[in-house]
């Protein structure tokens, strides 16, 4: 039981603070997450890391991991969120690559994981569907084999930056006459076959970032089934868990609160700053402790895992406290700004200042972009449900 | 005590409600609050036609009497419709300002003009700086003769876009934050020296950026007793949180029918959603936001012309309820439909932005739990 | 639509403090209701008001009532729990009267309604049984016809200061073989009758409040069924939505929130009151709020009444949040009291003072005792089914 | 970073879970806490025979030099049985001023004491107006030639009346609330002018009220340096904070345990109640908290020897954390039992009533939060 740094350990921090200082990609500087438009956008820090080999820190070594230690993940953690890296986009790098080698044949493998963790495909996911959403097994899409492909035909929705992707993953429904979790496989699709078609969906802060996708008559090649037909279910859980365990975003939220209290000290109330009040400070402070309990649940869960044994249900904590505390900072950001953050971001062109301060600008719209939390990646309740069923045994 | 409706109260609200029903459903909210002006003039000479913006004016000037009961029914009535139309500045505090601070003349002048719909007002009072405090103000209004020249600058003025008469707070005598020595003044929007900038706020309706640079005001622009413009203001604002706590009510109860509808239809598990018990729950909390809210608007409301402290205490009550039960049957209402209640395509994410936006006008909960507390001393 | 007071009102609000005033038993002087230990404390206010004719406003004219106004009934509830008069038990007065003068018959009501105003006969209430809380309807206790006799035969738990009674009124099965709902009887019976044992059960908080009683081949009247055989679940479910309705407790949370007041302003933080801090400030004024806002609900329901429309689902909403401001005051009070929470207040004999202020004596026992509220009468999860499935149709 | 428990301390971890399996159920937590003496010396001499109180004491003084993880998991099993043998107080409180305060004679004459449990110590330092704050005191030590002279009136001494020795803070300079010129003695508690009131505490513990009346100190009764007590009584009530933490996990665990097990078997509509999914969820909340509170006390364990103001933020977030998480576990557990739960027969009110107490022990939410938040600025 230790929570100190070694020497090596520290000439790590060091290492990656330097390295992040010294190759953090030019057209990123000064912009953030929502300022993101093009797709090179979203690649160039994933381009920098896949160079370095600190693409894919959780992936087994022989597939491109780094092999490091808990510790040194979270010191890596850390040093990105303090230096407000963007985040990688966890379709290609935390949901398909971890299915493709933990399922996949030599081949799929060889074929995908590279273009996964270089960046040169750009994944998407095909799980929920207009029918299906929490009850994620009662899924329509179908694919019908006919000789050596697959025909597929149906729809999937919510389906993240899909307007850039080369590929899909997606669940489809292969064996329509046996139980819904039975006749279920995962298929890779390529985006450009003809028949996808890809309709932007709006969110409630003026955002495109989700998308319907159609498939009229895909022809999807056999090889690209990942593992056996009708055991896509297997595969679609363990991906479902491993991206709970990523979800925590401890050293993200960290990093927002800090820039929460820099907004509550730039914003006054009769001439004392925000942070000095009292109500603020202390729904600041309970919003710390709650961070730093979920970071030690976090910690006490990877020490589990180093032991070997794999992130179980225990890890849906993860997800909904993580998520309640994301939240809760847009909340209180959304409080700090007062009324500046009435203004609707996205009415001004791209080279007019909103009104307000610079910090304000947007943060109403990420309040609301946030609720979604809550309801992707299996639903809070949905993990609450999980915990119910899998760990209290009710 | 009396808590029952008038006949004509009672033939209020289903006037307006039809009215609305009619003109006013969520696909011409979108329509309207997206078009390049972001409200209708023709709605809002329907309103007049209808009666609305003299319902609760005083008689002697155009209105029909019916006071802040009549706008609370109005209002609860707006709220459910998401109405964009500048009702609650014009009328509520346009009209208020007027009643509470005008001379004989000033009355005459334009609170007919509000009753029959000629005239749109905006309350000009945040500053860029000042956050929740009317009397934190750096825009000044300085003698000039028998007028005033006033300089400054006003944030985020709602629906000022559509107003042809500003009401502006600055500060006459005293230092920034002194009670004493704010005045408050009918300026028009068209003045020289007046510039806007005008702009959408995140739940559909307009609002503008401010700046008076040296703009002449006759003595007739003063509303109320120079230098004593801070009761007159908070008097108005509570009359305001009246209103807004009533259109917050309305708001909260179309999301809570839109969930309970909502699940009752969509099927997870092969079950509505709306059998699970954590969701109906939910909803059942939802309920109780909202008929809590819907009481805070029946108390304020009855209490605005009580003595001072208890109409302060009340409007404050009124607007933490407003803020706590409208983040959490918003939230919800977003939770319960997950997906789609992202979406800009249903009603729900309109009713949640409209209800964050109520949360902060005229102080947020932490402002007015404070301001409760300290009454309560 | 009006807030104010009549004249007329005013002058019933200074008979109704004048007559406390000049009427408060001697006895129950300086006592607070946990310190109530005979019989008598807990009948001497309802005497005093049985002889004023003011012991059951919420009853018909006809049957004893006071024929007041919703405003005449919420002044007489403010001067009563102004002058912190103890409040009457309900199991008479609120539960089975109504249901007597409801549904039992001429000679039911003749012989019963006067010893419930007059305090004369006490009475408690044989609703639940071991196995049977918040699901009622299962209950087990058996009264068998036999001639013009029941024999009774089965357990009731939870009865609420049986020790004192001399009647009990009963949930029993009087048919087994039907849909549970449609076998059950409302019974009253002699406390006294051979084979009736009450048992105390001792609560966290040291209390004895509750009892077990049990019936073993208990013998009663025939005449003294209420209503039909069998029927006994209507004339059950009219009386809980019936105590719903007083529940709320508007009246009693103000006093108590008063007296949370004076305790918070006694106590010190670094030579500040308490409730000058801005966090207790803070809590206080959330309750109060709560507080304001349940009123109103009420006063709109009751005003619902008063025009005809009797109590319905909706008044489940007065339980929940009722309940949750009088569980919320005792524990802010056991907040304010600091360390002085900690003696058990039950140790120290008649003669003793325990350590610590007064005002902290017995706080962290009421608020225990108080956890109480959110599960009897229907739990608060019950009332939360009702609404759902009542109010909102789900 | 590391997280394993070597494998003394799985040893330790089993051994203290075994004895008290099997010497220390329900039953006997409640004979012994309601006998005359409020505790069992019997029960203590086997912990110091099992090496308990010798666990995390420095291994020169007669200690096994475990620390405070030692002393964590050692709590976290108390927790779960309910202990009210003054182990916190004699061990994590006592030892504490001893290690962190006493001279090498001190250290040589009690900590040994301490770890073969002949000695017990409890910790007066509340007084009957001083709330949470340590230096806010009425209890004054006089300089008398070479030693003091006790004056005053502590409130509520956990332990207290089992206790061979008072740690008692009284002013020595400066006014009261001064954070200089406080001071810490240790006091015999069968000294000349001591005086005691002993009584239950709602949770089966025992405690005191009492009076010093020209109570002779010797120099030798100084812990640590005169007149600057306060960081080290901070430092040791840290020390306990972290050790509390454990303990109130333990006893939300067993809430937790004993409310899953109670609603698989408690049948209402014909089902068992932990069917239903509003229960089952808020088992779900009972476990997240159990689970963020083992880790609060991982942390602020690891934490203890950090610099002080990263030592002051974790005992005041894990006493947040072991506050709100109390209240809602103990609430939830007698909310899900029913009636059952209100009993004085059930093991429920009796951890609910623990954590009400660890709640309030050296300050509550309120007071950790402000502290928290101080610390951070």
């Amino acid at each position: 039981m230790d929570l100190s740094f070694s020497p090596e350990d520290e000439a790590f921090r060091r290492e990656v603070h330097e390295f992040i200082a010294n190759n953090y990609p030019e057209r990123l500087k000064g912009k953030n997450r929502r300022e993101f438009s093009e797709r090179e956008d979203f690649l160039a820090w994933q381009k920098v890391l896949y160079k370095k080999g600190w693409v894919a820190p959780l992936w087994p070594k022989e597939y491109g991991g780094t092999g490091w230690s808990i510790t040194q993940r979270y010191i890596f953690n850390e040093e990105c969120a303090r230096a407000e890296t963007p985040q990688l986009l966890a379709f290609g790098l935390s949901m398909v690559g971890p299915v493709i080698y933990t399922f996949g044949n030599e081949a799929q493998k060889k074929r995908f994981l590279p273009g996964i963790l270089s960046a040169e495909d750009w994944w998407c996911q095909g799980y929920s569907e207009p029918g299906s959403g929490s009850d994620l097994a009662s899924l329509r899409t179908r694919a019908v084999r006919e000789g050596d492909h697959y025909i597929v035909n149906g729809q999937k929705t919510w389906t993240t930056l899909a307007q850039y992707a080369d590929w899909i993953f997606c669940l489809v429904r292969t064996d329509p006459n046996v139980k819904q979790q039975e006749g279920i496989s995962f298929l890779l699709i390529d985006m450009k076959t003809p028949g996808i078609t890809v309709k932007p969906i709006i969110l409630m802060d003026g955002a495109h970032e989700v998308n319907e996708v159609f498939f009229d008559n895909v022809k999807v090649p056999a090889e690209n089934l990942i593992g056996e037909e009708n055991k896509g279910w297997t595969y679609a859980k363990f991906l479902l868990v491993n991206e709970r365990s990523g979800i925590a975003g401890v050293a993200r939220s960290k990093k927002q609160i800090e820039r929460l209290k820099e907004i509550a000290t730039s914003e006054t109330v009769d001439g004392t700053p925000l942070i000095g009040t009292d109500e603020f400070a202390r729904k600041i402070a309970e919003l710390e402790i709650d961070l730093t309990a979920l970071e030690f649940t976090e910690l006490r869960t990877l020490a589990q895992e180093a032991k070997g044994k794999h992130a179980g249900p225990e890890s849906s904590i993860l997800k909904i406290k993580g998520t309640e505390v994301q939240q809760r900072i847009t909340e209180l950001t959304l409080e700090a700004v007062g009324y500046y953050a009435f203004p609707y971001a996205r009415a001004f062109g791209d080279n007019e200042f909103p009104p307000g301060p610079d910090y304000a600008v947007g943060q109403s719209g990420t309040y609301f972009n946030m609720r979604k939390t809550s309801i992707y990646g299996g639903s809070n309740e949905i993990q609450r449900n999980i915990i119910a069923k899998a760990v209290l045994g009710l | 005590m009396d808590f029952s409706y008038s006949e004509e109260q009672t033939l209020l609200r289903n006037s307006v409600a039809k009215f609305l029903a009619d003109h006013y459903d969520f696909e011409s909210y979108k329509k309207i609050s997206r078009s390049e002006a972001g409200w209708s003039r023709s709605v809002w000479k329907q309103f007049a036609e209808l009666g609305l913006m003299a319902a609760p004016l005083p008689e002697e000037f155009g209105g029909l009497g019916g006071g802040a009961v009549d706008t609370m029914i109005i209002m609860e009535e707006f709220g459910r419709a998401l109405v964009v139309e500048p009702f609650a500045s014009t009328v509520v505090v346009g009209g208020g300002f007027l009643r509470h601070g005008g001379s004989a003349a000033q009355k005459e002048k334009w609170l007919s003009k509000i009753a029959d719909g000629s005239t749109v007002m905006a309350f000009a009072f945040a500053e860029p700086e000042g956050r929740y405090n009317f009397a934190d103000l750096t825009t000044t209004a300085k003698r000039n003769g028998s007028g005033y020249t006033l300089n400054g600058q006003k944030a985020v003025v709602l629906n000022a876009p559509h107003a042809d008469v500003l009401i502006v707070s600055a500060r006459t005598a005293g230092g920034r934050r002194d009670t004493k020595g704010v005045s408050v003044f009918l300026v028009d929007r068209n003045a020289k020296g007046v510039s806007t900038r005008d702009y959408p706020t995140i739940d559909g309706q307009r609002a503008s950026e401010i700046s008076f640079d040296n703009v002449d005001l006759p003595a007739e622009a003063l509303l109320g007793t120079v230098d004593e413009g801070l009761g007159l203001i908070e008097r108005v604002t509570d009359e305001a949180i009246a209103a807004h706590t009533a259109e917050a009510a309305g708001a909260m109860k179309v999301l809570l029918d839109t969930t309970v509808e909502y699940t009752k239809t969509r099927k997870q598990f092969g079950v509505p959603i709306g059998k699970f018990q954590v969701l109906q729950h939910r909803m059942v909390d939802m309920f109780i936001q909202a008929e809590q809210t819907t009481s805070m608007a029946l108390m304020v409301t009855l209490k605005l012309d009580e003595g001072e402290t208890e109409r302060k205490k009340a409007a404050s009550a009124a607007k933490v309820q407003l803020g706590k039960g409208g983040r959490f049957v918003g939230q919800q209402a977003v939770q319960l439909h997950g997906g789609m209640g992202m979406t800009d395509e249903l009603n729900v994410g309109h009713y949640f932005k409209r209800l964050a936006l109520l949360d902060t006008l005229y102080g947020n909960v932490d402002h007015h739990l404070k301001r409760y507390a300290a009454l309560s001393d």
